[in-house]
């Protein structure tokens, strides 16, 4: 009866005891918490964007600003409910420092909130979602990314220098595709020959073939994300539109998708903000040593993991091992003194990058195989045009 | 002579090119028990879904109580006072005895948009409920599951659930299906403690509860009426000796 | 009546969620996250309760239920968005908007009865789903962000954790009385026997369409409901809550609480949010084990979690 | 006719050349259809899982292609293997929900998916598989003026007709088909005729497979290989399936060319109807958002008038 008591006592002290034990060991530790959808064929982005941020913290030898980092990866299951959850989790639970990852505008509208009114940083190694640019930018929140309509802006720039004298305009009928056209004519303004806005999941496009050969434009513009895209490619070659329209697109080709593109993207023309044939020492080991770890070459998405973690070493940094010091973080974060396999790029008021973009094309290698080159730059350190909806004091 | 409670006239339904039931023309008087035989597929299921609503009929008229209800609904029909039973036993196994009588009950008791009180507590339908099975025998076995129930009481607790109607008329679609003799008998006699309180319209297979009950036979074949008379009459028809009964015995 | 060890549970689960804002707030625990984990649990509870309703008692298979929920937090946001912050005035909307539009649906696809019910419920949530994906005013498919937070009392702020909470679990046990005295009431008995045999209900004159049209439409509300405190909890409106999947999930939730045991899907959606909050941390490929193990509770666990405790539900055992 | 509003230029021919394709798509439809009609109409069972066999079919087919170079060589592999992956889900998981209602049936089904969904991923890794058209497939004929027209979408219609007269025949004339038709209007008679129900069932779940297979793997070299594509498909299945009539090869086919021709041609048009009536942003979007909903009221409406499809099927 006596060493019941005693051990049901020692027990309890046990319980009470734990958190007091652990909690010094933490103060010493970064906490990050790495959100993003893994699940599914859409999970492709989320595995790419931690990837490239494992391999940062590799490189930085697992450590931000020399403290040892604990790091908690939970999958969002691309649903804005969950997300709001797991950020919860992140801020109330795991009492995170830093939260990096969001593949989708819709995750991050959802979850911004939370992260701003507790103070705790939220850098988005992908969702581009404008509202965070404009009326919603806060000191917590960093791009590491883009913003949505930048890298169209980029494309209608382009398109404009190269003298296309009309375009037939293919976008998604949701948000980011609206945002995306949106985007594109602000640079591009010139005439144009039509205007789709498909549905999202569609998947056979010969309604839409027949409407754009109808019209005879010089090129088109699409904006066809993931599986949406590499089937359009494909039919677009099996209708033999290749030989009359040009092909350019955004967010359809990358390295992640290439290999399923296949010949049917070759010829085709896509902006983006890596250099990825930049022959700078840290652009070449980040390919490298990502091939090495990953057996495949890194996406764009990984670019933007990677750069995620650079950017919360660099805030661990200036807050000199006080991670309170919230003017600190933000003041080092917002140098962006980073080594980005992109280059440098700089923050604008907003905390969205000012950076470089890039055309690049698809080629056949030798064997025929498609072949990602770039092609000069196409817009340097542009800015986006939400931030002067930004009142943001830096 | 008084006027048929049911009058039925030139009766059609068919299915696809199948016809299964074919210018049928029949009548139950008020008090009588008229039943219904022929082989399967003579159409009798057919011919009790007509009458009770269930099925469309393609053309013919239906009389019931001096009323023309080709047009009505199932349900508009029991209203009427038209009860049927099922050949497949189609009791509400999940509710107690008591409860598929008082669902019977409260069938007639005005609407049921009543989302409050509790149904099983209510004895506007649980008293006059008891008593219908109290008379059908079944009283003491009120609080038991009807899907707990041996088979022949089930067909009873149908049979209680259409007098819970307060019916003019009963639609018995074969009352003794699937019964052993035993069970047949206690049927039988069931029945005909209620024969002249109610009329009834018996489909049935079982002959000698046919012969012993009906005031009148119908023999259909092919979705025809072939003879109509007493059972005496019916068992001496040629015709239907040669088209029904030589085959049966 | 429900027997003694169900009836302590179900006491016994309202205790440990009523006081767990305290407890989890306490300065010995501090893990106040536990809070809005249940607030979210709670919210897919009303809403598989509400399918349950309709599914487990009314055998109306809707593979579209999440339509409601969606609708639920479009009616809270749209009317934020035009700064008509006012909760009465919202919940009045929500709950005429949600059953104005369960009827519609409900008399279309209550015409038909089995692969074709589930099919086009599931076809019409569908097109709800696409409508909301092209409402460009309302943020489309990125949602849209709802700034404040419905406004009841002046003394009853929901942006204040506990409240937003007590709100919920206020819902929730409103919500499961009133369904439960639903279920047990002369509607509530039409129904269930529609469920068993819909033939006979019409046979002892119950016109079951207009009955079953009125469960259709309670069911909705009921999740309209939860779907107006869904998007209070989130602060956010998106179509994706109307996905296919969703009700996909809403059906598992009832299935592992059990179906036709009212209470059993609040357990069932608890179970289901946490098997895949836990599967999803073990492995980016959790749906790979959990496809398998669906299946194994729909072959071998069909009674659900609720269904496996002794004592069965049944009203007339008092 | 729509004017000269034209910024679509939607002109007449153009109008025909939509139509066209909208037949094309329809029969493509008809081949994913049909297999999940005759599970569904012969067995009374749902198949969510229709969809992740024709996903199955379409990675089939990137693998065999990969390996062999050649889409029939891959066609000829992939069949055994279909029909393999068929029977084992039959004697798995769907053997054991025959008797069970239409609940157990979706879930169940839904658990295939999600094992599939991620299957896949597991097997082929997380980007789409690669799969471009033969040389000897990409050509295109000139049937409207103006308008190439692809050969592979001209071979995409001849098997679809293909299937279509193979399952009449099939259904119509061969004992297995006669065996089917029994077995869904009265099982305990085949059964009593000495005819094992349970086997003849499975047969016909791996036929169903098979119809999936084909009709992913006549799809992958147009389509994205990738986890999850089975779901649109099978959302598309099911609406030609229900407004069909379930178990009606006919009405499948009927209902396929239906949505098939709606869906294109309706979304080729509305938004150049739409921008015709009112001309302004609201008319920019209203319009596709329309499209996307137009199967679905059109399934709807078609629900509400003959709730049972256009060719209810006898039996049941």
């Amino acid at each position: 009866m006596k060493n019941q008591v005693l051990i049901a006592a020692a027990a309890a002290a046990a319980i009470v005891t734990a958190p007091a034990i652990t909690a010094p060991v933490a103060a010493e530790s970064v906490k990050v918490g790495y959100m993003q959808g893994f699940a599914g064929g859409r999970g492709i982005f989320g595995r790419y964007g931690f990837e490239g941020f494992e391999l940062a913290l590799d490189h930085l030898g697992g450590k931000f600003g020399g403290m040892d980092v604990e790091l908690t990866k939970k999958d969002t299951q691309h649903k804005p409910d969950v997300g709001r959850s797991v950020m919860n989790e992140f801020i109330k639970k795991e009492r995170v420092n830093f939260v990096a990852g969001i593949t989708w505008s819709n995750v991050l509208a959802a979850v911004w909130k939370q992260a701003a009114r507790s103070k705790t940083y939220l850098i988005s190694a992908n969702a581009g979602w404008s509202g965070m640019a404009g009326k919603n930018c806060n000191p917590y929140y960093f791009q590491a990314s883009w913003n949505n309509d930048m890298i169209p802006e980029a494309m209608g720039k382009l398109m404009k220098k190269e003298g296309i004298k009309d375009v037939f305009e293919l976008s998604a009928n949701y948000q980011a595709g609206k945002d995306m056209l949106s985007g594109f004519n602000r640079q591009y303004q010139a005439p144009t020959k039509g205007k789709i806005l498909y549905k999202l999941g569609n998947n056979d496009w010969q309604a839409e073939i027949s409407q754009i050969r109808a019209t005879k434009p010089s090129a088109i513009f699409g904006f066809l994300p993931g599986g949406m895209g590499v089937s359009f490619m494909k039919q677009y070659k099996a209708a033999g539109l290749d030989k009359t329209v040009k092909l350019y697109t955004v967010y359809t080709v990358d390295y992640g998708t290439i290999r399923a593109h296949g010949t049917n993207a070759i010829g085709s023309y896509h902006t983006t903000f890596w250099n990825s044939d930049a022959k700078t020492a840290t652009n070449q080991k980040f390919i490298k040593d990502y091939i090495k770890k990953y057996g495949k070459h890194p996406s764009m998405f990984s670019v933007q993991g990677y750069d995620a973690a650079l950017l919360i070493d660099l805030g661990v940094k200036g807050s000199k091992g006080n991670l309170k010091d919230h003017k600190a973080i933000t003041t080092a974060m917002r140098t962006a003194d980073i080594k980005s396999p992109r280059g440098k790029f700089t923050y604008n008021v907003n905390h969205s990058p000012i950076q470089n973009y890039y055309k690049r094309e698809v080629i056949a290698d030798a064997d025929g195989k498609p072949k990602i080159v770039v092609r000069g730059m196409v817009a340097e350190m542009a800015k986006d045009s939400h931030y002067k909806k930004c009142k943001m004091a830096w | 002579m008084s006027e048929p409670l049911l009058k039925v006239e030139q009766l059609c339904k068919s299915f696809g090119g199948v016809v299964a039931t074919d210018n049928l023309d029949f009548d139950v008087m008020p008090g009588e028990i008229h039943a219904v035989i022929g082989p399967n597929g003579a159409g009798k299921t057919t011919f009790v879904a007509q009458i009770a609503g269930m099925l469309k009929s393609d053309s013919g008229s239906i009389t019931f109580d001096g009323n023309d209800i080709a047009g009505k609904t199932a349900p508009e029909r029991s209203h009427m006072g038209l009860a049927r039973s099922f050949q497949i036993t189609s009791v509400f196994k999940n509710f107690t005895a008591l409860e598929n009588v008082a669902l019977s009950i409260q069938a007639h008791a005005g609407h049921s948009f009543k989302f409050w009180k509790r149904a099983s507590g209510d004895k506007t339908l649980i008293e006059p409920a008891q008593k219908i099975l109290d008379d059908v025998g079944l009283g003491d076995k009120a609080l038991n599951l009807a899907g707990n129930l041996a088979h022949g009481q089930q067909r009873q607790l149908e049979i209680a659930m259409a007098l819970a109607t307060s019916p003019k008329m009963l639609l018995l679609d074969e009352p003794t299906a699937g019964m052993g003799t035993e069970e047949s008998e206690i049927m039988r006699k069931f029945l005909n403690d209620l024969k002249g309180d109610y009329s009834m319209l018996l489909i049935e297979h079982d002959m000698d509860t046919v012969f012993s009950l009906a005031d009148r036979v119908t023999v259909l074949v092919y979705g025809r009426g072939i003879a109509t008379g007493t059972p005496k009459e019916i068992r001496n028809n040629a015709e239907v000796r040669s088209a029904y009964l030589g085959e049966d015995e | 009546m429900l027997s003694k060890l169900k009836l302590s549970i179900l006491i016994g689960s309202f205790l440990i969620l009523a006081a767990l804002p305290m407890v989890a707030e306490s300065e010995m625990i501090d893990e106040p996250f536990y809070i809005d984990l249940m607030a979210r649990v709670m919210i897919f509870s009303i809403a598989a309760m509400s399918l349950d309703f309709i599914l487990g008692y009314g055998a109306m298979i809707s593979f579209g239920h999440a339509l409601y929920l969606g609708l639920g937090t479009y009616a809270v946001g749209i009317m934020a968005h035009y700064e008509l912050t006012n909760g009465w005035m919202q919940l009045l909307v929500c709950i005429s908007g949600t059953a104005f539009i369960a009827f519609i649906l409900g008399l279309i696809s209550l015409r038909t009865s089995g692969i074709y019910f589930i099919m086009i419920t599931f076809a019409l949530a569908q097109m709800f789903y696409f409508l909301g994906i092209s409402l460009e005013a309302f943020g489309g498919d990125d949602g849209l962000p709802i700034d404040t937070r419905s406004e009841f009392f002046s003394f009853f702020d929901l942006n204040e954790t506990w409240n937003m909470y007590y709100l919920i679990l206020g819902t929730l046990v409103v919500a499961a009385l009133v369904l439960w005295k639903i279920i047990n009431s002369r509607f509530g008995m039409v129904v269930r026997g529609s469920h068993s045999n819909d033939a006979r209900m019409q046979a002892i004159g119950f016109p079951t369409f207009k009955y079953r049209l009125a469960a259709f439409v309670i069911a909705g509300v009921v999740c309209g409901l939860a779907g107006f405190l869904l998007g209070n909890l989130t602060e956010f409106l998106t179509p994706e809550y109307m996905h296919w999947f969703r009700s996909g999930e809403l059906m598992i939730m009832v299935m592992v609480g059990g179906m036709g045991t009212l209470f059993g899907p609040l357990f069932g959606a608890f179970a289901y949010l946490m098997m895949e909050d836990f599967l999803a941390n073990f492995t980016e490929y959790w749906q790979f084990y959990f496809g398998p193990i669906l299946i194994l509770l729909v072959l071998f666990a069909k009674q659900g979690l609720w269904g496996m405790l002794p004592g069965k539900e049944d009203i007339s055992d008092e | 006719m729509l004017g000269t509003h034209g910024v679509l230029g939607m002109t007449l021919l153009l109008l025909i050349e939509q139509f066209l394709n909208g037949m094309q798509f329809g029969v493509f439809l008809f081949l994913i259809s049909a297999g999940l009609t005759l599970v569904l109409g012969i067995m009374n069972v749902v198949n969510l899982a229709h969809g992740s066999l024709y996903m199955l079919g379409a990675y089939f087919a990137s693998t065999f292609f990969g390996l062999t170079g050649s889409l029939i060589v891959s066609l000829v592999l992939m069949i055994p293997v279909m029909l393999l992956v068929g029977i084992l889900i039959e004697l798995v998981v769907l053997r054991t929900l025959y008797e069970r209602d239409h609940m157990d049936q979706v879930l169940a089904t839904f658990g295939l998916i999600l094992f599939f969904n991620e299957l896949v991923r597991i097997i082929w890794g997380v980007e789409a598989q690669p799969l471009t058209l033969p040389m000897w497939l990409s050509g295109n004929v000139e049937i409207l003026p103006d308008a190439p027209y692809p050969v592979y979408r001209l071979v995409i219609i001849g098997v679809g007709m293909a299937v279509a007269a193979g399952l009449f025949w099939m259904i119509t004339k061969t004992r297995m088909g006669m065996l089917i038709r029994a077995g869904a209007s009265n099982r305990p008679m085949v059964g009593a005729l000495g005819i094992n129900i349970r086997f003849l069932y499975t047969m016909v779940f791996g036929l169903g497979a098979v119809f999936a297979g084909l009709a992913g793997l006549m799809a992958a070299p147009l389509q994205s290989v990738e986890s999850g594509i089975g779901e649109d498909m099978l959302i598309f299945a099911f609406v030609v399936i229900v407004i069909g009539g379930i178990g009606s090869i006919r009405g499948a086919l009927v209902a396929s060319l239906i949505i098939g021709i709606f869906e294109t041609v309706g979304r080729s048009i509305l938004p150049v109807l739409m921008l015709e009536i009112v001309d302004s942003e609201a008319a920019q979007t209203a319009g596709p958002a329309l499209a996307s909903m137009l199967v679905y009221i059109l399934m709807a409406v078609i629900l509400f008038f003959k709730p049972q499809g256009l060719f209810p099927a006898r039996t049941g």
